[in-house]
């Protein structure tokens, strides 16, 4: 069977270094989300569920216009709702298309046992190999944007793939076509950068957005998904988009200090031991010896 | 199982009754499991473990339930030793002792009773680092059912969880070296149950004493 | 639309009021957008609640349902009297200049000349221009002596002088321009606010914005205003639709790049639907329908072809002048050689109609026993409404009904909606078919955009179980009732069996057949005298410049002559390059008239045939050749030489733009006046003792009841659509109902608190029609307004719910439509109903 | 495709593992992706048949339309040559899918009769011929040829048509066709409201 594939520049769980790594020029893919002209249409979101065919879900209703309170296994693409006053008491509906942010540094990544369960692609899209999978949820604890999902039943992590079949094939990502008012973009990260910037400029000069301008967090090493936000200032107006997002400090405790530490404790115990062994030897031979030995003597 | 139904070789004394045994076993087997496939999460380096278990998934699906009857063993054990394992002035002199214990001058050490201060640590040690592995391993085992606002007891669980682990891990490799190298006749103990007496006498002196008074005694 | 979808991006300036399109048509709505993100343009939106389309707006203004008139007057008079106005479009291209008549009234107190209460109609004899010529200059002359022609009686026969009085000063008392400030003046910011709610800073706010293109008289900058039911479904909607467009005649937005007056059509086909006349009042092509007074042919002619009304310096093309050409064209397309001069085009096998059958009536009528089968065809008249007990009511009175439709709808089962029991089901004696149909993806066919922009679209797979293609049902029925006419004769069974229908497969007709018939072809051989261009008997007509009025030539429907010409389907066309970048994309399908984009676009260059914006060249005066030409189909005559001075707004009589709507074209007055809703909570701040439109059509069956305050109904309410829901049909789609899975009733914190509801909590909304039963979404995104001092609240409705459907076959909704709130009353000219501010209230259930 | 590439699957065998552990690979890695899954699908140009926008979408099928197969829809997508929606849609014309393959849909022809507390099945041809019958005894019944003030009218006020948004201009065409033929006055349509 004929299967598209994609380069890998980072893999979780797996002993040494990336085969291959930076043996070939890359370029890393971006998608730019213009909150300023999104409209919460929820079309990215249909887009998302027809693509990947994923399975329909119960929803109630919330008092909201949001489909549903977060992101689900099978629902990896949502729009989050919030009603925010201004200090001039102006109301601003805001809208945030929230999915998997795609990480430079993804904790999901970090975090992961499973050899080759998440992998980073040279064009910086992170995704989930389902097959190797174990279903640890580290996951879900080294993502500071709560994205990856468990699935009850099969136990596999789930998340937006960034369409990684499409844009191997040189699509773009579903939910990006879709997009009405082109508040969705995507291409290289360079080109979305500086695509953004021009976007925030022009919000702050021509429209009462003084504080208008790009999250690009790096905290996580800059993000795959780049937001245009109204007030850069604070993120967290937007459905609780932090700040400062960062890889947790007990991943990093756990993935880096921690484990040297048990690392060489473990290994210098063994050899403390076997030295201690060499050394000492036994307390007694045989059981027999233990009432004849000399007290205190060396064996 | 009484002391009586199980015979004894002469010139041997029974330290562990089946049910201790066999608690010990349990506890031991359910260890290992958890140690390998642990070990398994823990590196890369040592993933090819899960595999030979039977893969990552079955390792990850398994671990918890492995971790539930170790708990369960040791609280078990809590249950048949904890008034075994009070520390008393003996333990505290067995401590200042202890290079000598270590440099195998057993002579020069405190009394022990039934259990020495080192053992008597390894218990608490393992009966707290369980406790610990269950509490952050709970919250490890169902990390999707922590909410978002709950989010740092996921993010104490995964470096609790290791932390302990490494702690036991140090305890069981010195248990481990103590059981099958350093003490000979102690292995026995855990799979026959029995100890010569030169072997209570050498390693438990103030048990020996106990027991052998026990015997002198008339039986009723 | 009088403009494109696309063409939006190219405007500078929009106001987006009676229209949520960031909800309704997002992908139209991207161009709104486009124009913000690279022409730095500016969108206002006012709406009663804070919308989808609010969210991305520069500008918010809460608006009380149903002050839209008073709102967009109140813009007129700001206008004005800044001077915000594009003095030579007003000059020349409206009929700002012309004099009305003497004796015609504005209605201060609420009325124009002419009313008759016992009637409740209105005599219209006034409202016309004056005969005579050019009065510039002497306004004061006129104003010595303003009595002398007042006595001079009703004329007989009314109809638009030929030779219209002037004054291009602008000056006299009663030409357009200063009645039109007079009508204006009285909606002050102070008025504004008390009818519409909208505190005066906060109008002056918009104003000031949305006028600021014509600051200092510069006319390069345009601006657009986009719309849609929010307007159109009001008792006064015809007139809120007019005034905006009045305003967009005074900045001289219309016809340009950018501009217009743009309606956003609800549905895939609903402009085909009114263009091919599936409205009662029409024959397609816009063709007024024949009234019982038109004994034959000639004198239905003469009654609906118009004649050029203008000052006699001016030229008008008249376009509707080639009427006869277009009706006798029908009439052969329809009848084919049963269709003769002798026997008048077979005129009289049309029906004559002499009374309102609007959508409304049909109801009515039902119900009072006169309609006795229906057939419904994708139309879910239940769930529609309005008052959709009254409907369920009428189709129990009913003999028949036929439902086509692709899935279970309310109409085809309304003899066991909720709360009809078995026992009453018994006592029905409606019999109903259901005729599984094809879904758009199995038929071919045309669908008409809002841009006026017919696009074939193909079938991509077969239809599923037992299902048939539509127009094979209709065809099948009619076949089958033409064969009883032939075997067993009957009534008047001649339109019956003459009809043309020689399509290939008599039972299931090819629609490219269809489309073929739709544009026209001609009998004879003939030649275009201005092109020399050559047609042979029985080719497809080029477009509706051939028609003829001897027989000669055939077409379905005029505007839609060009769509399948020789050189084939027109609408299918997939070239999308468009070099002027302005977005006309000219070869993609067919955009009538005669494919052109934009309408009337010779009004987006100067009297010197010059465009207004050199950035935005749409159409142009060439000297060299003496010829319109430009990026779009000039929209005008071809050859008409700038000097001659003839109006771009060809469609009028005038040729000119009316800001004054002469002889009742109009039929509730020449200038649109603020009339409150049939159900409002205060008096007309304007004139109190005529509060109401006193021509809005009300009904008298036992159904038809209408609240007030007095009876504790002081909760405005609207209804909506979702922007994840699609009418009453993606209830059935579960990807849409896991969007929104229940039905909702939005409303202000300060109502909730009020009545001690909280989010989620259902309640109970109920008008003296009926009550409607949903969960509560409490917001800040509708606020309490004061109305004319008094506090009040508005509520929303999104209709999207019923009594079929997967939430609701699941038990998950109380099975309620929202449309049993809403009262059967309807506006005099467009027959709309009022689905936007009726009164309600609400209760914790 | 690239002969030296290898795929995760094999990565996490022992053997695998053991190649990585002893020594460093320097064939890139690379991991499997679903298969595009309209690579080989049928493409096929439609309008969306929700608002006036007239968005161009494609409707993606199953099978090359050899004789033997039956279509069957796999996805809905923006057509991006539309110069309109340019490739985008709304959620609901994102959803089309669900609207061409849905459970619900209407399969059969079904008839309620007077007094009736459920559908029956009826034969389309039954239906239609009792439809013909109904509409010209409804015809014959009320038909009008001339008005009190002997104006020829011939109009039939008692029957009804209502259209839908969603009928073609061409369908729309044919019911003016045929109703007006019969007479038809309540000739009315989803636009007018």
């Amino acid at each position: 069977m004929s299967q598209a594939t994609l380069r890998v520049q980072k893999i979780s769980g797996h002993a040494g270094g990336v085969p291959g790594k930076d043996t070939q020029r890359e370029y890393t893919v971006s998608k730019l989300i213009d909150t300023t002209t999104c409209i919460g249409c929820k079309a990215c979101e249909v887009a998302c569920m027809e693509w990947n065919d994923l399975p329909f879900g119960q929803t109630v209703f919330d008092n909201t216009y949001q489909t549903m309170p977060e992101t689900r296994w099978n629902y990896w693409n949502l729009i989050l709702f919030n009603e925010h006053e201004r200090e001039d008491g102006a109301l601003m509906w805001l809208m945030r298309k929230n999915q998997c942010m795609h990480c430079a540094d993804p904790g999901c990544l970090a975090a992961c046992p499973a050899d080759g369960a998440i992998v980073q692609y040279t064009n910086g899209i992170v995704d989930f190999q389902q097959a190797n999978c174990i279903g640890c949820g580290y996951c879900i604890t080294g993502c500071p944007f709560d994205i990856p999902k468990m699935n009850p039943e099969t136990h596999r992590v789930f998340k937006c793939t960034l369409c990684a079949d499409r844009v191997s094939e040189g699509l773009e990502p579903a939910c990006i076509k879709s997009c009405p008012t082109g508040c969705l973009h995507f291409g290289s990260k360079d080109d979305m950068k500086e695509l953004a910037e021009a976007r925030a400029k022009q919000l702050r000069d021509h429209s009462n957005f003084p504080h208008a301008g790009v999250y690009d967090p790096p905290g996580v090493g800059g993000t795959g998904v780049i937001y245009v936000l109204h007030d850069a200032s604070n993120p967290e107006i937007y459905g609780g988009l932090p700040k400062n997002p960062h890889v947790p400090w007990s991943v990093k405790l756990w993935k880096g200090p921690l484990k040297w530490l048990g690392n060489v404790a473990m290994i210098g115990g063994l050899i403390g031991l076997f030295v201690h062994y060499l050394r000492y030897g036994p307390k007694a031979r045989e059981e027999e010896d233990l009432a004849s030995r000399p007290e205190g003597g060396r064996t | 199982m009484s002391q009586a139904e199980q015979i004894i070789p002469h010139g041997h004394v029974l330290r562990y009754t089946l049910r201790e045994r066999l608690t010990h076993w349990v506890a031991g087997f359910s260890y290992v499991y958890l140690l390998l496939t642990g070990l398994a999460f823990w590196s890369p380096w040592c993933f090819w473990i899960a595999v030979i278990l039977g893969g990552g998934q079955v390792s990850r699906m398994l671990h918890p339930w492995a971790g539930l009857i170790f708990v369960g063993a040791v609280l078990y054990m809590y249950g048949m030793w904890a008034g075994q394992m009070r520390y008393t002035d003996i333990d505290k002199a067995w401590w200042k002792a202890v290079r000598y214990y270590s440099t195998n001058q057993d002579d020069k050490m405190p009394p022990a009773g039934r259990y020495n201060a080192g053992q008597k640590f390894l218990f608490w040690g393992f009966f707290w680092g369980g406790i610990l592995l269950l509490l952050s391993g709970v919250v490890l085992w169902f990390p999707e059912y922590i909410s978002w606002n709950l989010r740092f007891l996921r993010y104490l669980a995964i470096i609790v969880h290791p932390a302990a682990a490494l702690f036991t891990i140090g305890l069981f490799m010195i248990h481990l070296y103590m059981g099958l190298f350093a003490e000979r006749g102690a292995f026995g103990s855990v799979i026959r149950g029995d100890v010569s007496m030169a072997f209570a006498k050498r390693y438990h002196p103030g048990w020996y004493q106990e027991i052998t008074r026990q015997a002198a005694a008339p039986r009723k | 639309m009088t403009n494109g979808w696309v063409d939006i991006k190219n405007t500078d300036m929009m106001l987006i009021m009676g229209g949520n399109p960031a909800e309704n048509h997002p992908c139209g709505f991207k161009w709104a957008v486009e124009a913000k993100r690279t022409r730095n343009a500016k969108m206002i939106v006012v709406d009663p609640r804070f919308t989808r389309t609010a969210s991305v707006a520069d500008l918010f203004c809460q608006l009380r349902a149903g002050g839209d008139i008073a709102f967009l007057g109140g813009i007129i008079n700001y206008a004005i009297e800044n001077n915000r106005i594009a003095k030579d479009y007003l000059l020349n291209y409206t009929n700002a200049a012309f004099v009305v008549k003497d004796g015609f009234k504005l209605p201060e107190d609420g009325l124009y000349s002419g009313f008759d209460p016992a009637t409740q109609t209105y005599d219209k004899s006034t409202w016309n221009y004056e005969e005579g010529g050019d009065l510039s200059g002497k306004a004061s002359a006129a104003k010595a002596d303003p009595q002398t022609k007042a006595t001079s009686g009703k004329p007989a026969a009314p109809h638009l002088p030929e030779n219209a009085a002037y004054d291009l000063n602008l000056e006299h008392p009663r030409c357009v321009f200063q009645l039109l400030r007079k009508q204006y003046s009285r909606y002050t910011p102070e008025m504004v606010e008390r009818i519409t709610g909208v505190p005066k800073e906060q109008f002056l706010k918009v104003a000031d914005l949305f006028t600021s293109i014509r600051k200092d008289g510069d006319m390069q900058k345009v601006g657009t205003i986009i719309y849609a039911v929010g307007w159109t479904q009001h008792s006064s909607g015809t007139q809120t639709i007019r005034t905006a467009a009045m305003l967009q005649l005074l900045l001289g937005n219309i016809g340009r790049a950018g501009g217009g007056v743009n309606a956003l059509r609800g549905h895939s086909n609903i402009q085909g639907a009114t263009d091919m006349a599936g409205i009662f009042d029409n024959l397609p092509g816009y063709l007024k329908v024949p009234v019982p007074a038109d004994t034959d042919f000639k004198t239905y002619i003469e009654r609906i072809t118009p004649k050029p009304s203008k000052p006699r310096v001016w030229e008008s093309f008249n376009y509707w002048s080639n009427t006869p050409k277009f009706a006798v064209s029908l009439l052969k397309a329809m009848y084919g050689d049963a269709a003769t001069k002798q026997n008048d085009w077979a005129f009289h096998y049309l029906p004559k109609v002499d009374r309102n059958y609007s959508w409304t009536y049909l109801w009515d009528n039902m119900y009072n026993g006169i309609v006795k089968g229906i057939f419904a065809f994708g139309m879910n008249g239940v769930a529609i409404g309005p008052d959709s007990k009254k409907n369920i009511d009428a189709l129990k009175n009913a003999d028949w009904l036929v439902v086509g439709e692709i899935y279970p709808d309310e109409t085809s089962e309304f003899w066991r909606s909720p709360g009809i029991s078995t026992d009453e089901m018994k006592k029905i004696q409606t019999t109903v078919y259901r005729l599984p149909c094809a879904g758009f993806a199995e038929k071919d066919g045309t669908f008409t955009n809002s841009a006026r922009w017919l696009q074939w679209k193909n079938a991509a797979l077969p239809m599923p179980g037992n299902s048939r293609l539509d127009q094979a049902i209709v065809a099948e029925i009619f076949l089958k009732v033409r064969d009883l006419y032939k075997k067993e004769g009957g009534k008047f069974p001649d339109p019956i069996l003459k009809l043309t229908w020689g399509y290939t497969d008599p039972s299931n007709p090819s629609l490219a057949e269809v489309l073929k018939e739709i544009n026209g072809k001609t009998f004879a051989d003939s030649e275009d005298p201005a092109t020399k261009a050559q047609l042979k008997a029985g080719q497809q007509l080029p477009g509706f410049s051939w028609l003829k009025d001897d027989g000669s030539t055939t077409c379905g429907n005029w505007i839609y002559c060009g769509a399948f010409t020789e050189a084939g389907n027109m609408t299918a066309r997939r070239d999308n390059s468009d070099p002027s970048g302005l977005g006309i994309h000219q070869n993609w399908a067919f955009s009538w008239p005669a494919n052109r984009r934009v309408m009337y676009n010779r009004a987006s260059c100067n009297l010197e045939g010059k465009p207004w914006d050199a950035s935005r060249r749409q159409v142009w005066w060439n000297e060299a050749t003496e010829k319109w030409v430009g990026n779009d189909i000039p929209d005008f005559k071809a050859d008409s030489k700038p000097k001659d001075h003839m109006g771009p707004f060809i469609m009028n009589a005038e040729g000119v733009g009316r800001l004054f709507v002469p002889l009742g074209a109009v039929a509730d007055g020449p200038f649109p006046e603020h009339y409150e809703p049939t159900e409002t909570p205060i008096e007309n701040p304007l004139h109190p003792a005529q509060t109401h439109n006193p021509i809005a059509m009300r009904f008298k069956t036992p159904d038809d009841k209408y609240g007030t305050p007095k009876d504790g109904y002081d909760i405005i309410c609207t209804t909506y659509r979702l922007t994840e829901h699609y009418h009453y049909w993606t209830k059935n789609n579960p990807m849409n109902v896991q969007l929104v899975p229940e039905p909702f009733v939005e409303m202000p914190e300060e109502l909730a608190q009020e009545k001690g509801i909280r989010g989620g909590d259902t309640v109970i909304v109920s008008s003296i029609r009926g009550t409607y039963k949903a969960k509560a979404m409490v917001t800040k995104r509708i606020k309490p307004m004061t109305i004319d001092g008094k506090k009040t609240y508005q509520i929303g409705i999104p209709i999207h719910w019923g009594y079929r459907g997967i939430a609701e076959d699941e038990g998950k909704t109380a099975k309620t439509l929202a449309n049993n709130l809403s009262p059967a009353v309807i506006d005099p000219n467009a027959y709309t109903p009022e689905f936007k501010g009726f009164l309600v209230k609400v209760e914790k259930a | 495709m690239s002969p030296t590439r290898r795929d995760f699957l094999k990565l996490t065998t022992l053997g695998g593992t053991a190649a990585t552990l002893f020594g460093f690979d320097l064939k890139p890695a690379y991991a499997q992706l679903r298969t595009l899954k309209i690579a080989r699908a049928n493409e096929t140009r439609s309008t969306c048949p929700y608002c006036s926008v007239s968005c161009g979408v494609i409707i993606y099928t199953i099978g090359d339309r050899a004789k033997n197969v039956t279509p069957q829809v796999v996805h809905v997508e923006g057509d991006p040559d539309h110069p309109i929606n340019r490739g985008t849609l709304c959620p609901k014309g994102a959803s089309l899918e669900q609207d061409i393959l849905n459970e619900r849909r209407l399969l059969k022809p079904q008839v309620r009769r007077p007094g009736g507390t459920d559908w029956e099945d009826i034969s389309w041809g039954d239906a239609l011929n009792e439809i013909a019958e109904k509409v010209k005894k409804t015809r014959d019944d009320t038909f009008i040829e001339k008005d009190a003030a002997g104006h020829t009218v011939n109009r039939l006020e008692s029957i009804a048509w209502t259209g839908g948004c969603t009928d073609t201009n061409e369908f729309n065409y044919l019911v003016v066709k045929t109703m007006r033929s019969l007479g038809v006055v309540h000739l009315e349509n989803q636009a007018r409201v």
